[in-house]
């Protein structure tokens, strides 16, 4: 059979998916245990059990100042700043992609605006933006919303103007007005688009959040990790990293399930 | 606007249109006035430009040359609810159930904000879409998606969303190809009935001759009169033949002065059906 | 465990004190150095300064620029034996907090502080609310990066910052803003070293004679008040982003050792050993020794002074060989 | 007519398009001068005069130590490492990503991977990648092919997907093995799809540029931009992000015209 | 491999194959024999799993139950040169222009490693592509890509690509639903040319009856038998009629024993055509 008609059985594909995994693990841990041999208190590869520690220390016993628990007071702020980000970004993505690819009238002052815009790099721009948007929460959600609103309106203007335009025409000849045209047509076939840009974005977004949360702030995944590797306290920071991993990647699962749930015509769900 | 030359009350006037893709010419110096509640049948070799005139009077693309009124206004160039059309290759809501790719066509114009209806008048349509969807053959795939149904399906899922809207152009691109004889006799039925009940004026292609002279009022046969065999794309196709099949006797007109030899193609056409 | 070989890499990162090392570099001083010695000195620029000493401790350099915290944070603390080979400078008047609207330290209580967390301007804080009789638990010490603490100062919500140069002659200059505090209130307790791999640095001592050699080489063109002193203040004054009055500016506010004698001479001081006392006492309190370390005297320090800390695990050496070396014309 | 039929005419296009920006202007220019008025040294927002003498300084005139042109050297050094990094990431991430896409066998292990791997934040692990890489020219490159390269595979993978699976059907039974299907249809189809991921990461390449030259360089946009931050030069950062944005947008435009020369039948090339 | 039941030597058997989508049956309890060098037309109402049998012939789908057996061999489970097809809505490659469409059949095979066919084979394959494009009347869009060429022209570009392989069992889903009389017949000469030279296997799904009996060795007429008009998706289509033309007599014979009152609908189909 051909390579391109071969697939995995459920236990083959389940096997295939953890390998590069437990490969990568394997090496980390032989270079670790290597790295720790030569120099006992070597920090840049922990072990298991150093970062084992570390995240008992932070996650599960009261922070002798404070007595927050660091690791879930940390999340939990990322996480709000994050999600807050997302939201506001794929609302402003989603209205500014759907105007520029539907509107040819909307498009031609917005989609050269929204191409230059996302060539700006925010971070080199940071000092105009405080001055905007203060140093506080809003300066954090706002950088992720700078950062990534730009690449959404981008990939789904591209995707409105795939659609194919006998469907517009049909609606029309249905009695769509250039609203409902939008609303019944145009938005509800972007939707899943919009979730599949949202996971391609997702590490996007998590990088600016940790630029963000390392310019001013007082708690945070980004905070944790920028504060600690003033000592290269990489039993720290890699439980931490692995924890933002995840977090992005679940959230990155809940997005396909939510694809597949609410879009079952969408056949690009099936990625 | 008062300057209704050629056909004065003549309900759609098409005025010496051209259209050209690039070097292409498609269609070349075509004229004819079309009486409301017409049915006509347009039939012709593939490729000579009939779903490109379809294209013309749907305001989807704008003539090269030419102009094409209706009701002696210039033709809105943009597709409304007055001109209802099935494409030849059915194309139909990806996103929507068989059962709400019909009803969406009554609820947009009654719902120009919300693009839906709600309560009573939302089960209303859905109750008027469900019937519709009966006299196609298509009640029992109510809730499937587009990409579930067979060709012949989409295709009457397509039919369906077009009558259900009772527009006063209909514009039809091989709307029964991919049907089997049983369901196209149906459609046949059904597409009759609308036409007397409402008097809409109908434009078909099809390639099956007898269906376009058993259903139309009147004929349109489209061809090449002329061929450079050097550059395939340096002339267009006309109307070679115009024919009124009204009050039951047919009288074929040919609509330009044609050269004789020139009416084999249309010929071997005819006989071949 | 290390062996003897040809190349060195040392990294520095901008910063007043460090500068020369660009000049070592380009001038060619430091190849004749490395000649004399038949070996090879690469200096190799870094932006990011943690980054620096973190390739350091991860053994991609052999020497670095640091400070004495972060030279006992990240390499001692983390197991690699360091020596401190040259004290080129201390910090006096370099590092200081600046606070908007008043000029009363006392005024901080409750107050947000934007600073490096961890970092000397962390250390200088500490000190600085000691002076008033506060402690930390007083004021809220908000991180925020070096690079973003100028545009930051300008913002409504910002009201003290603790900084370094050349961000705090930014700072400082704003209008309403105030110098409360800074590092010549503890002089000596910021020092600017060069510290190489205890290991390598035993194993070759041309190493440790070049680079010394070349340094105060350097140092000499820098103190005097010739032509070529000032084309190398204003050439290094360029290459850190500003010109030769701002670079000087500067330098007024480090305490230069221009010659090997004065480093040798301040570094065996008892002034010195209770500065590193201090610098440890802190680094532990505020866990940058690890977590391996149950109090400040984890990791061991010798100092010509005295010796600080578990001697058994003596990972930091303020060794004066190689500046005596050059004090005595030896090298 | 309806809004979505309407669409400008070339004059109005272009008068749309440039609207945005020279409202954007004018705002920048209103604040600037308001903020010079009341402190003449504010260094925030420069004026155009002082803009330009920073930029006549570093631009045309010679570096009185090395001779050199900075604002040529850095571009020039930026963009090699650009150019480089772009398109290692393009060929890696079309490898990756038809791969995963066409072939279930490689996309069982491929697919999870590089979901994972694009959700670490590459500037987090720095320490690490530095190790791998050193701490020349390699690591500049590579950390923009880390950043971006999942990114594109995902992206990629997602429109292998999407190909008709009819059309796959079809090209076996015209004879084509896996190689040569890959070859002959998912490449060619992918191809266009590949230079509009590249201008969608454009912006995310140039970040990664400049946190690379920020760590470790000694010339580039990005580390002059660094270097100056720390007097607050506006003068010099503001004219730099523009130029990085101009550089940006023209790559963005060669792509886009370079789509439309390449592959006529791509209906998505009219974006 | 060495059972082989009812019908040793034929060619295609298919053996008790259902097909089932989810809850709905759409095909039950086929049963048939196929001699290598028939032309099989296969009609029924739309619908009803003609184009679903055909996926299960090329291989893209498998049965639900039963099997398919070739030459005495389990059907491979993937499409190959060995089994060409049209499908119902014409599917070309979007990025080759029309040329290269039919080009490409040529090249696949021989190239195993570039895909593409270097200097004089090269253009050996292309004139001989050019020669098949021209049997199918587009050698005056040699160079257009697909999305230029009208619905017919699509249609006919999938035939060329089809034929030029040559394959043992030939797949048609309403190869001809979009081209006029007069091309149609082109068509039917073609393709009677080809399957007399190469004795190939055809399957052709049609709509239209008298092409059906024209062209076809044998037709198979599919139909639901049982309908539950409570659950339409309970029982599926088998073949109802299998009827051998061979030798110019027509022989209907009825492939499974048919309740008369259920001949109905391809009566009426057969007089609607
Ligand atoms: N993916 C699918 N999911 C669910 N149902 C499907 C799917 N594909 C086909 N069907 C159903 O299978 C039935 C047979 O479809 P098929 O395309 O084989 O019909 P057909 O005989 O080719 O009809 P036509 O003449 O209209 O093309 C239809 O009722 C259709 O709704
Ligand atoms: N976008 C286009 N660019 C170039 N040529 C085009 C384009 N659209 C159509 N054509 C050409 O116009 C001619 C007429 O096409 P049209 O679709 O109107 O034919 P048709 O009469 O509907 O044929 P059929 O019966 O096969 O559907 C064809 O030769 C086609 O190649
Ligand atoms: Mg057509
Ligand atoms: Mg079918």
């Amino acid at each position: 059979m051909r390579l391109i008609n071969r697939s995995p059985s459920r236990g083959g594909r389940l096997a295939l998916a953890i390998l590069p995994f437990a490969l990568l693990l394997a090496l980390y841990l032989a270079h670790s245990a290597q790295r720790l041999e030569l120099n006992p208190n070597d920090k840049l590869l922990p072990s298991f059990g150093q970062m084992s520690a570390a995240v008992e220390r932070l996650a599960f016993t009261p922070d002798e100042r404070s007595g927050d628990y660091l690791f879930w007071l940390d999340t939990a702020s990322s996480l709000k700043r994050l999600g807050t980000g997302l939201a506001i970004a794929a609302v402003a993505g989603l209205c500014l992609g759907v105007a520029a690819g539907t509107l040819p009238l909307f498009g031609a002052p917005l989609s050269p605006l929204i191409t230059v815009l996302s060539m700006v790099p925010p971070l080199a721009i940071l000092p105009i933006l405080f001055i905007v948007f203060g140093l506080g929460e809003l300066s954090k959600v706002m950088l992720i919303v700078i950062g990534i609103t730009p690449i959404l309106a981008r990939d789904l203007e591209q995707r409105a103007r795939e659609i194919p335009p006998e469907l517009l025409i049909k609606a029309q000849t249905l009695g769509a007005n250039t609203w409902t045209l939008i609303l019944r047509l145009v938005l509800p076939q972007l939707m899943p688009r919009l979730l599949i840009s949202l996971r391609l974005v997702m590490g996007s977004a998590w990088l600016f959040l940790i630029a963000a949360e390392a310019i001013a702030s007082t708690d945070g995944l980004g905070y944790r990790i920028f504060l600690v590797r003033r000592y290269m306290a990489m039993d720290v920071i890699l439980p931490y990293v692995a924890w933002i991993t995840l977090l992005a990647w679940a959230m990155d699962y809940l997005l396909w399930r939510l694809t597949r749930l609410l879009f079952p015509w969408h056949e690009g769900a099936k990625a | 606007m008062s300057d209704k030359k050629g056909g004065t009350g003549a309900f759609i006037q098409v005025k010496n249109v051209w259209k050209q893709y690039g070097d292409q010419v498609v269609l070349e110096r075509l004229n004819m006035n079309i009486a409301e509640g017409e049915f006509c049948t347009l039939v012709g070799a593939s490729g000579c430009g009939k779903s490109t005139f379809l294209r013309l009077l749907l305001g989807q693309e704008a003539p090269s040359r030419g102009e094409i009124l209706l009701d002696g206004q210039p033709l809105a160039a943009e597709p409304d609810v007055s001109r209802g059309v099935v494409f030849q290759r059915y194309s139909v809501f990806p996103h929507l159930s068989v059962l709400d790719n019909v009803a969406l066509g009554l609820e947009l114009p009654r719902a120009p904000f919300l693009g839906r209806l709600l309560g009573r008048s939302k089960r209303d349509a859905r109750e008027q879409a469900t019937q519709m969807l009966h006299k196609v053959g298509l009640d029992h795939a109510l809730d499937k998606y587009p990409a579930q149904l067979s060709g012949g399906m989409q295709q009457r899922l397509a039919i369906a969303q077009a009558l259900i809207m009772k527009p006063r152009v209909l514009l039809l691109d091989e709307p029964f190809g991919a049907l089997d004889p049983g369901i196209r006799k149906d459609m046949h039925a059904l597409l009759l009935e609308l036409w007397r009940e409402t008097r809409l004026t109908v434009f078909m292609v099809t390639h099956d001759l007898s269906e376009g002279f058993s259903l139309g009022s009147r004929v349109l046969v489209f061809d090449k009169p002329r061929i450079d065999p050097h550059a395939p794309g340096a002339y267009g196709a006309r109307v070679t033949y115009d024919i009124s099949l009204h009050d039951g006797h047919r009288t074929p007109v040919a609509a330009d002065s044609l050269p004789a030899d020139l009416a084999g193609p249309f010929q071997t056409a005819y006989q071949g059906a | 465990h290390a062996e003897k070989k040809k190349t060195f890499n040392i990294a520095w990162t901008i910063y007043a004190g460090w500068m020369p090392w660009k000049y070592a570099d380009e001038s060619g001083i430091m190849k004749k150095w490395a000649d004399k010695y038949g070996i090879k000195v690469n200096i190799i620029q870094m932006n990011d300064y943690v980054e620096s000493i973190n390739q350091y401790s991860a053994g991609q350099f052999d020497g670095v620029t640091a400070t004495n915290m972060d030279a006992l944070s990240i390499p001692a603390a983390g197991g690699v034996d360091t020596t401190a080979l040259i004290v080129g400078d201390y910090s006096n008047g370099n590092d200081g907090l600046v606070m908007k609207g008043t000029d009363d330290l006392k005024q901080i209580k409750g107050q947000k502080v934007h600073l490096v967390e961890l970092s000397v301007s962390h250390y200088l804080l500490a000190k600085a609310l000691d002076s008033v009789g506060l402690s930390e638990k007083d004021v809220k010490v908000v991180n925020t990066s070096d690079a973003d603490i100028v545009a930051a100062f300008r913002t409504a919500d910002v009201r003290n910052v603790v900084t370094w140069n050349p961000l705090l002659q930014e700072v400082a200059s704003a209008p309403d803003a105030h110098l409360v505090f800074d590092s010549t209130r503890v002089p000596g307790h910021i020092m600017d070293l060069l510290i190489v791999n205890s290991a390598t640095l035993a194993d070759n001592p041309a190493f440790g004679k070049a680079v010394t050699g070349a340094w105060y080489e350097v140092m000499a063109i820098m103190a005097s008040d010739t032509p070529k002193g000032a084309e190398l203040r204003a050439q290094l004054g360029a290459a850190s982003g500003t010109d030769q009055a701002g670079y000087e500016a500067q330098l007024k506010c480090t305490h230069m050792f221009y010659t090997p004698a004065e480093a040798v001479s301040f570094i065996s001081s008892p002034q010195a050993y209770e500065a590193m006392d201090s610098v440890r006492k802190f680094s532990f309190k505020h866990g940058l020794l690890g977590d391996g370390a149950d109090s400040a005297d984890f990791v061991g320090i010798a100092m010509p002074a005295g010796k600080l800390g578990n001697q058994g695990n003596l990972k930091l050496r303020f060794d004066t060989t190689y500046m005596q070396m050059a004090a005595d014309g030896a090298l």
